[in-house]
């Protein structure tokens, strides 16, 4: 299978096709299907979606946290096993969680929190070596001065300086890739793009691959530099932010941009009729969910077809693509 | 358009054993009726804790030590001024839902778990409607449901049998039963994705026009508030920094908080640039800064700013009002 | 009852008032008298502690409850009185004699018995009863040995015996005379007798689970001299029966009651009674005689000197006092006492010493030490009764202050403790010995014929003691009953026992009689006891005792 | 919503094989243990006897007897089958303690005694330890919190017969208000009124003793989780609302802080006929407690296997009770659908 | 641990707790050497006197010193309440932690023994195993009240591993490859701490009251002098009846005060774990005395 890409280098890490169910209580839930993201040395992906979307499952799969249920997940282009990941693996793939204050252990300091990947990944020989280390990567998060930092406890630092704390650990096995769920949506809205800007930096500087999940589209179009929008689970369209962000080609993606804050909006012109109290519906339920296009029930364009397959991808140019039968009438080049 | 509610010189402080923590600090605000007020502030900056004095909500070890509330009823009401913190239990007991109601953060925590949906409506319709007849409770129910599109036969739910987006309308109508002058909401739309919050968004405005009442906003998120109020009260470290109209803040912010704020949020269609949020961290509440909470965190900062506490007062070109000695001092230029 | 009101009673009505506000009906129901039916002083009432909660009266069952109830519905054919158990005494059979060198018991039934349910006591009723333990070995809760039961005349039965059995009459004292008619069609293995029928004045009246009352007939072969008809006997602990004899709500318990006679007569003499009262059962230390140091008679001795019995006895306070050096109870087997063993083992610490020494003894560290070899002293004690908790350990306790002994004291539960005991695998065991006739008395606890070897459970001898003359002492008194040859083994044994000392005789151990005698009087006492009551009687000991009482008049 | 009901079939199944099984293996369990112990229930009956005629009984008779009251001389496997099939047939054996009486027809004599007794006044320390704590965890720090919230720990914390003896003694002998032992008017005619309210006098007092000490445990339970859930939002919306002290406190914040008694409450009430031995021992109460002290006295396998097998069974119907009861008064347990996260 | 040691609750149980460990570890030396009396020592001559100078508590029905013995029913009762607790904390933690963090088969198997030893009616059970193997000590009893006494204690911490087992920070140190084992003793069991000791205080005042209840039904260990033991004793010797209440009460109380220990401590981390309890209370009596 071939992939047209605008980045003919392999992907160190790759989503092809992944499929997730889980079950719960009987029931089957369809989590993600099929979804498929690359993640490229020095590049961010963005995958953006409501809560439920999928966006979080699909990390985790990324980070093996869980097996696949279809599909696979490609490491510098070889397919990995189902079972749970080796230190190798690790080694080369991070995941920072959303909340900086539960992702610390509230009872060891800063030191011992940087200190244990670097020994678990054979760094360092010695504590006066982690401390060096450790102090290193405070530094490369920008947490000044470092030393100071070691020895405090998760609690006595703010939100942000603890989300800094969780980077520099993930960073210390040295990976190739960085997933980030949410990582700045805990945080205090004045930190927040510093945060957004040392994610930048660790891109430019060091080359990392990251997916950024999010579900604010301002912060994606201003980190990342593709973007992906999933909605229940599929994927429903992809590619350079700004082409995703400013001509929106599937119907909700339209709908998340159109729903997103933007201050600089005019407040006259929104007066819209919608003020009434109708309602667009909400995410289906995964159990239970649509056949074909998921977004179908919601879909202002719905169409007979919707129902009954899901959509194919539809390149639509400049690496822009989308599942959406409103553009699958052979404009582009479908695959699946 | 007449005054609906005044806070003059409020004081809340959480009792502690050795000291006590001053959450809100000498706020005058002032609403008008029908007005949308939107209160921004980051973690610790004191709004939900200045929303539960002004209903009067304030568990221990919070206590109101200074300041009055006024209440200006409507002539329809009886007529009068009540100050709410003098206000016995059983006078503020009447006056609660009638007057002022609340939408709580949320809604999946602000509904008993255990009672249907229509039973809690139908406490709050008895309480404050004496003799009012079962039919009647159902009737009034369904018209609210509706009112924020929900179908009538939703009210037999349970809370957990409904989505995060169906429970938040629903404890929107909920504070809608009685016709309350005041709508407090306590980020109503966090818990909830952005089409969601858009929804919402779109009820209140239309709900408030319809209904005339008036809504204190409070949110962490000034870039919603800035479509969404008419007025923006910003506050830092317990106190009221600036105040003005929402176009006014967005447009020419007079406190280097508020500019600080503003462009904490990427742009959603605007051409990118590099940008830097508000260095530093907020202040502890329980140890601020001396003189002007915000100094160390300020670019305009000026010498007295450690020493003197700047009052709340109109800014020069008399677009509000902010709390800052540059507006105060305004021919002396700033330190760094 | 026409007695001004006492402070309890006043103290009663008081808690009545108070509570009245609470619970009026409750008060008011059971506020008064204790029954409607039978006034309180025209009963009399007999602790049972032996709790039975259900209503079964199978006579045969080993392990039937009905406690001191039964004394009045079943009788047996023999009544082997307890102050003096060697002349057995006639009972429902009316007259009884040897033959064929005590290898044949011929038994005449008593003439004019009638069950409690109206119909006659025959020959046949009585053959029937003893022949059931011939029958069904698993009802021989009784312990007969006779091999065959024969009618051999109108009004008489022979039992037939393998052996000389001068010395097996006791347990024709503890069989019970049942009605065949009755115990047709039912299987004692599964029937439970509610209404049992039997020959003694009793019948059931009524049964509760804490309460058993007992009605009197007319018509007792043995005569209506009853000062009452009504005898009830509620269930309780014995802790709880205290409480119920201060009430005033229990006439008669067989309770041991530390400090009795501070704490229950001392609050009213003229109403309260405290009697301990022989029993021929003692408290003794008994030895294993196949381990050393205890099978050296200079070591027993010595602890037998060093131990100071009226201090245990005032330890313990309920009421055991010193034994004499035979521990055959003077009012028990007074006839076959020789009077120089009448006195008690003073307490001498310095012949404790010399024996000691004379036994090339030595006290080492708190320890026995003779030859280089050293001897650790283990004494264990029943946990189960607080008594020989406190006489074990005070015991203990002496032997440190007298010799510089270290005992190492360990209490054991009933069971654990018996089987020790049985098995031979302890060092010393504190504990009580009760045993029927003289004969029985040493039998049991000497005799070295068919001795079991340590590890087997024996029935007998358990401290293996191993002794010719013993042996043929015992042997001889087996087939006797001359008076005087019995007379003369009993001397020899008593001089063995008290020589020797296979055990040591510590205390006596007593029948309690626990009464007051605010509805009647006539209790036994120590002093001038002729009867038995209650739990511990036998059943023609019980109805004797119940003849003799009297109204109070006071 | 069929795959809800589907859910909730399936769980019910679940909830159901684990009460089987755990029925089974409580089944087992009771007779291996007794099995396990050594000493043998002839032994005791033989001892007794042997103390009561004051000689020994000839060994044949021994060797009987043991026969009789079913001696150990079965294969063990054999055993068990026997005790399974009798199970099922509602035949728990003979009691050898109280040969030959059957063992359901002791339990059955004895259970009405405890479960009134013991029912009750579990019942009553509930109600009152729960609705006190309540109140307490309301008003946290008011003079009856911090007197009663320091005193239910002490109570909790002191041994219940140590009360009741001190209980029995002063109250019932002292001063004469309660009846000394027993469960009922030993006199009364049990047909008449008169027995049935002696029952209550003479049941008042190990009912409260009971109550006394026990119900410090529920207050201090419901105390923390009222004050718990008072932090909760939907108590303060049910203030914002205007609704009356008293309403916010039951429908509300009470309510919803009771969920986690009930669990506790039902495996109190499972626990009642282990839990009545102290009682029943100190009160001479004819209930079951009292007749497996008995029991255990007088090594009576089957009588001991009987009132565990009880009370086992009692403490599943218990639970299962709860559980049934949980689904009511808890909405959110009947559809407890999975979630991915 | 300081905001512990400021707890007025968290002191005066400790200081409690304390006084009955320091008479556990030096009562029969402070008895012998101080109140030169032997708590083993039967005196038929002072046989249940009431307090006096010479016995500050008065002597039992066999003319021992309360006092003494009450020093030295501390050691019996704590041993029991100790090694019970130690024993149902341990299994306890080995099932509900096992349960609760490997989950799967392991937990499914591990779970059901729980439920099923929560649901056996514990104390019956107790009682039959302990009247059987009596005579065998104090730590027999004690052993037999903690196999029985830890499912309880097993189901919360089930509940709780489970919980944060899916916490960001295990997750978080299991993605940088932490290994199960040291992921379960450095991150779960040390997170579960207040929970083990709250569990283990609260096994070792259920010990002590589970000895006292054998001890009163007559299965405990008859050798050793515990407070339930001297209890049983007194109810033996009808201390109640006799009105020697300086004989049976000062056991009873010992054995309330220790449990009320535990108690505030519970109570105490209680309070500084969840703020709410405690500061409620002092900002409503603030609030109260402003008023």
């Amino acid at each position: 299978m071939t992939d047209l890409k605008p980045d003919t280098e392999t992907p160190v890490l790759e989503a092809v096709a992944a499929t997730k169910h889980f079950a719960a209580g009987g029931a089957t839930v369809r989590a993600v299907e099929e979804a498929s993201v690359a993640l490229h040395r020095g590049r961010i992906v963005a995958l953006v979606g409501e809560s439920g979307s999928g966006k979080t499952t699909v990390a985790r799969l990324l980070a093996r946290m869980y097996p696949v249920t279809g599909g696979e997940i490609r490491l510098d282009g070889s397919p990995v096993g189902r079972g749970h990941p080796d230190r190798e693996y690790l080694r080369r793939v991070q995941l920072i969680f959303q909340d900086p204050f539960a992702s610390l252990h509230p009872g060891k300091t800063v030191l011992h929190n940087l200190e244990r990947p670097l020994r678990i990944h054979g760094h360092v020989r010695d504590r006066a070596e982690a401390r060096a280390r450790a102090a290193e990567l405070l530094e490369r998060v920008s947490l000044l001065p470092a030393k100071e930092f070691l020895d405090k406890l998760p609690h006595q630092l703010s939100g942000g300086q603890r989300q800094r704390v969780v980077i520099a650990r993930a960073l210390a096995v040295r990976p190739a890739v960085l997933l980030g769920d949410e990582p700045i949506s805990m945080l205090d809205v004045s930190i927040r793009l510093d945060m957004l800007n040392l994610l930048t930096k660790l891109r430019d500087e060091e080359g990392l691959a990251l997916l950024y999940i999010t579900h604010d589209i301002a912060s994606a179009r201003y980190l990342c530099d593709d973007v992906q929008v999933m909605y229940a689970g599929q994927m429903v369209e992809g590619g350079p932010k700004e082409d995703v962000i400013q001509r929106p080609a599937h119907p909700y993606t339209q709908l998340l941009v159109d729903a997103s804050p933007d201050p600089a909006r005019d407040r006259a012109a929104d007066g819209t009729a919608d003020e009434d109290g109708t309602t667009l519906g909400e995410p289906p339920n995964l159990a239970d969910p649509p056949s074909g296009c998921r977004f179908r029930p919601r879909c202002p364009h719905a169409m007979a077809v919707c129902a009954e397959a899901f959509p194919p991808r539809t390149e639509l140019g400049g690496g822009h693509w989308a599942h959406c039968w409103l553009h699958a009438d052979g404009s582009g080049v479908t695959t699946t | 358009m007449s005054v609906l509610l005044e806070a003059q010189g409020l004081c809340v402080d959480y009792l502690g054993g050795e000291r006590s923590v001053r959450a809100c600090a000498e706020v005058d605000l002032t609403l008008r009726r029908g007005e949308i007020l939107g209160i921004a502030g980051e973690s610790g900056s004191g709004k939900s804790t200045l929303i539960t004095a002004l209903t009067q909500l304030q568990r221990p070890p919070a206590a109101i030590t200074a300041g009055r509330i006024l209440l200006h009823r409507d002539d329809a009401d009886g007529g009068g001024t009540v100050d709410l913190t003098a206000a016995d239990e059983k006078r503020l007991r009447a006056l609660r839902w009638r007057e002022m109601s609340i939408v709580l953060q949320s809604a999946m925590d602000a509904l008993n778990p255990v009672m249907r949906l229509s039973a809690q409506f139908a406490d709050v319709l008895r309480e404050h409607r004496r003799g009012i007849t079962k039919e009647a409770v159902a009737a009034r129910t369904a018209e609210l449901l509706g009112m924020v599109g929900i179908p009538a036969e939703r009210s037999g739910a349970y809370p957990h049998e409904m989505s995060g987006g169906m429970r938040q309308r629903a404890t929107i109508a909920l504070a809608l039963a009685c016709d309350p002058a005041l709508v407090v909401m306590d980020e109503p739309t966090t818990a909830v994705d952005v089409v969601m919050q858009r929804q919402i968004m779109k009820q209140i405005l239309g709900l408030r026009r319809r209904l005339g009442f008036a809504v204190v906003f409070v949110t962490h998120d000034l870039s919603l508030l800035l479509e969404l109020a008419d007025r923006i009260a910003i506050m830092y470290a317990g106190r009221i920094v600036e105040i003005g109209a929402a176009r006014a803040i967005h447009d020419a912010p007079q406190h280097p908080y508020t500019r600080g704020l503003r462009d904490s949020f990427p742009p959603l269609h605007a051409p990118l640039s590099v940008l830097h949020g508000i260095p530093g961290t907020p202040p502890d509440p329980a140890d601020p800064p001396p003189g002007c909470a915000f100094h160390p965190r300020c670019d305009r900062r000026l010498d007295a700013c450690d020493r003197r506490l700047p009052r709340l007062g109109p800014v020069a070109d008399g677009r509000g009002l902010a709390a800052c000695l540059l507006h105060e001092h305004p021919e002396e230029a700033p330190v760094s | 009852m026409g007695q001004p009101p006492d402070r309890r009673s006043i103290l009663r009505a008081g808690g009545a008032l108070s509570l009245g506000a609470l619970a009026p009906p409750v008060l008011a129901a059971c506020g008064g008298p204790a029954s409607a039916t039978v006034p309180r002083s025209d009963t009399v009432s007999v602790l049972n502690k032996d709790t039975a909660i259900v209503r079964n009266f199978n006579p045969y069952s080993p392990s039937n409850h009905t406690g001191p109830m039964g004394r009045y519905i079943y009788e047996p054919p023999l009544w082997i009185p307890r102050l003096d158990p060697a002349k057995p005494q006639p009972w429902l059979a009316s007259a009884f004699s040897w033959s064929r060198g005590g290898r044949e018991l011929t038994l005449t039934l008593r003439k004019g018995v009638r069950f409690n349910d109206g119909s006659p006591l025959t020959l046949d009723d009585f053959v029937h009863s003893l022949d059931i333990p011939l029958k069904k070995p698993e009802f021989n809760t009784a312990g007969v040995t006779y091999t065959d039961v024969r009618a051999t005349g109108p009004d008489t039965v022979v039992l037939t015996f393998d052996k000389p059995a001068y010395q097996d009459l006791y347990a024709l004292g503890q069989l019970s005379v049942v009605s065949k008619r009755q115990l047709a069609g039912h299987d004692l293995a599964t029937w439970n007798n509610p209404d049992p029928v039997g020959t003694g004045p009793g019948r059931i009246a009524a049964f509760t689970t804490n309460q058993v009352r007992i009605r009197l007939r007319r018509g007792y072969w043995g005569g209506d001299a009853f000062p009452t008809r009504n005898l009830k006997f509620p269930s309780a602990s014995e802790d709880t029966a205290k409480l119920l004899l201060l009430d005033g709500d229990l006439d008669f318990a067989s309770i041991a009651w530390p400090s009795g006679q501070t704490n229950f007569v001392d609050r009213d003499p003229a109403q309260n009674l405290y009697s301990p009262l022989p029993s021929g059962t003692i408290a003794m230390i008994a030895f294993n005689h196949t381990k050393a140091p205890w099978n050296d008679i200079h070591v027993r001795r010595a602890l037998s000197m060093a131990i100071d019995r009226s201090a245990v006895s005032r330890t313990v306070a309920s009421g055991q006092d010193p034994a004499n050096l035979a521990g055959l109870a003077p009012e028990v087997y007074g006839s076959w006492l020789l009077p120089e063993y009448r006195r008690s083992q003073p307490l001498d610490v310095a012949g404790a010493r010399r024996e000691l020494a004379a036994g090339g003894w030595q006290i080492k560290g708190g320890n026995l030490v003779k030859d280089g070899r050293t001897h650790t002293v283990s004494m264990t004690s029943i946990a189960d009764w607080p008594a020989y908790r406190i006489m074990s350990a005070a015991t203990a306790d002496q032997l440190r202050r007298h010799l510089g002994l270290n005992v190492n004291l360990q209490l054991q539960v009933g069971a654990t403790f018996d089987s020790h005991y049985n098995s031979g695998t302890f060092d010393i065991q504190y504990r009580l010995y009760s045993s029927g006739t003289l004969y029985q008395f040493y039998n049991t606890l000497l005799d070295g014929q068919g001795m079991l070897p340590v590890g087997k459970i024996a029935a007998s001898n358990q401290m293996r003691w191993k002794n010719a003359d013993t042996d043929r002492l015992l042997a001889a008194m087996r087939v006797t009953d001359d008076p005087k040859l019995i007379a003369s083994y009993a001397a020899s044994l008593q001089k063995i026992f008290v020589e020797q000392l296979p055990v040591v005789p510590v205390l006596w151990e007593c029948i309690w009689a626990v009464a007051t005698r605010r509805y009647w009087t006539g209790w036994p006492t120590n002093r001038g006891i002729r009867h038995y009551f209650g739990f511990d009687a036998a059943a023609p000991e019980a109805i004797l005792a119940l003849k003799g009482l009297r109204r109070s008049t006071t | 919503m069929s795959s809800g009901t589907r859910r909730r079939a399936i769980a019910f199944a679940r909830r159901l094989r684990f009460y089987v099984i755990a029925a089974w293996s409580a089944v087992t369990l009771n007779f291996l243990i007794p099995r396990l112990m050594p000493g043998d229930p002839a032994q005791a009956v033989v001892q007794q006897l042997e103390v009561k005629n004051g000689q020994n009984l000839p060994p044949q008779t021994v060797e009987a007897i043991r026969k009789l009251l079913g001696g150990v001389h079965e294969n063990i496997a054999v055993q068990y089958w026997h005790y399974l099939g009798n199970l099922f047939t509602g035949n728990l054996g003979i009691s050898t303690g109280n040969f030959p009486t059957r063992v359901t027809t002791l339990i059955g004599t004895a259970l009405p005694w405890t479960m009134l007794l013991m029912g009750v006044s579990t019942v009553l320390a509930f109600l009152i330890g729960t609705g006190i704590g309540a109140l307490c965890g309301w008003r946290p720090g008011t003079r009856t919190d911090s007197v009663l919230s320091p005193l239910s720990t002490f109570l909790a914390a002191v041994p219940y017969f140590w009360v009741a003896l001190f209980a029995l003694w002063l109250f019932a002998f002292r001063l004469g208000w309660f009846p000394l032992a027993g469960g009922h008017d030993p006199d009364a005619d049990p047909s008449s009124p008169r027995y049935w309210l002696s029952v209550l006098h003479y049941g008042l007092l190990p009912a409260l003793t009971i109550v006394f000490s026990s119900c410090g445990g529920w207050l201090l339970g419901m105390r923390n989780m009222t004050l718990t859930t008072t932090g909760e939002d939907f108590v303060l919306l049910a203030r914002a609302k205007g609704l009356s002290n008293t309403r916010v406190l039951f429908r509300y914040a009470a309510r919803n802080a009771m969920l986690p008694q009930l669990t506790g409450f039902a495996l109190a009430l499972g626990a009642i006929i282990a839990g009545s031995v102290l009682t029943e021992t100190v009160f001479t109460y004819p209930g079951v407690g009292s007749l497996l002290k008995q029991a255990i006295d007088n090594r009576d396998y089957p009588l001991m296997q009987g009132i565990l097998l009880f009370t086992t069974l009692a403490v599943l119907v218990a639970n299962f009770l709860a559980d049934s009861v949980y689904v009511l008064v808890d909405p959110r347990t009947r559809a407890q659908g999975g979630d991915a996260s | 641990m300081k905001p512990a040691l400021r707890n007025p609750k968290v002191l005066a149980g400790s200081a409690i707790a304390l006084l009955v460990v320091l008479a556990a570890l030096f009562g029969d030396w402070f008895s012998v050497h101080a109140l030169g009396q032997d708590p083993h020592t039967l005196d038929y001559l002072v046989i249940n006197q009431p307090p006096s100078g010479h016995h500050l508590l008065g002597t039992t029905g066999s003319g021992e010193d309360v006092l003494a013995q009450t020093i030295a029913g501390a050691r019996g009762s704590l041993v029991v309440g100790l090694v019970s607790a130690l024993i149902s904390t341990a299994l306890g933690i080995l099932f509900g932690v096992c349960a609760g963090f490997f989950g799967g088969v392991a937990d499914t198997v591990l779970n059901f023994i729980t439920n099923l030893f929560i649901v056996m009616p514990v104390f019956a059970l107790t009682l039959i195993v302990a009247g059987y193997l009596n005579n065998t000590g104090t730590m027999t009893i004690a052993l037999i009240i903690g196999v029985f006494g830890w499912a309880g204690g097993a189901r919360s911490l089930r509940a709780q591993t489970m919980s944060l087992r899916g916490r960001d920070h295990v997750q978080a140190m299991r993605m940088l490859g932490e290994s199960r084992t040291r992921l379960v003793f450095s991150e779960v069991l040390p997170r579960l701490y207040p929970l083990i000791s709250a569990m283990f205080l609260h096994a070792v005042i259920g010990g002590v009251l589970a000895e006292a209840g054998l001890a009163f039904l007559g299965v405990s260990s008859p050798n050793t002098i515990s407070w339930g033991t001297m209890i049983q004793n007194a109810q033996n010797q009808n201390a109640i009846i006799n009105g020697l209440w300086w004989w049976f009460l000062p056991p009873g109380f010992c054995i309330a005060a220790l449990g009320t220990a535990t108690g505030l401590i519970n109570f105490g981390i209680d309070e500084i774990a969840n703020p709410r309890l405690g500061a409620a209370r002092r900002a409503a009596q603030q609030a109260v005395k402003a008023a």
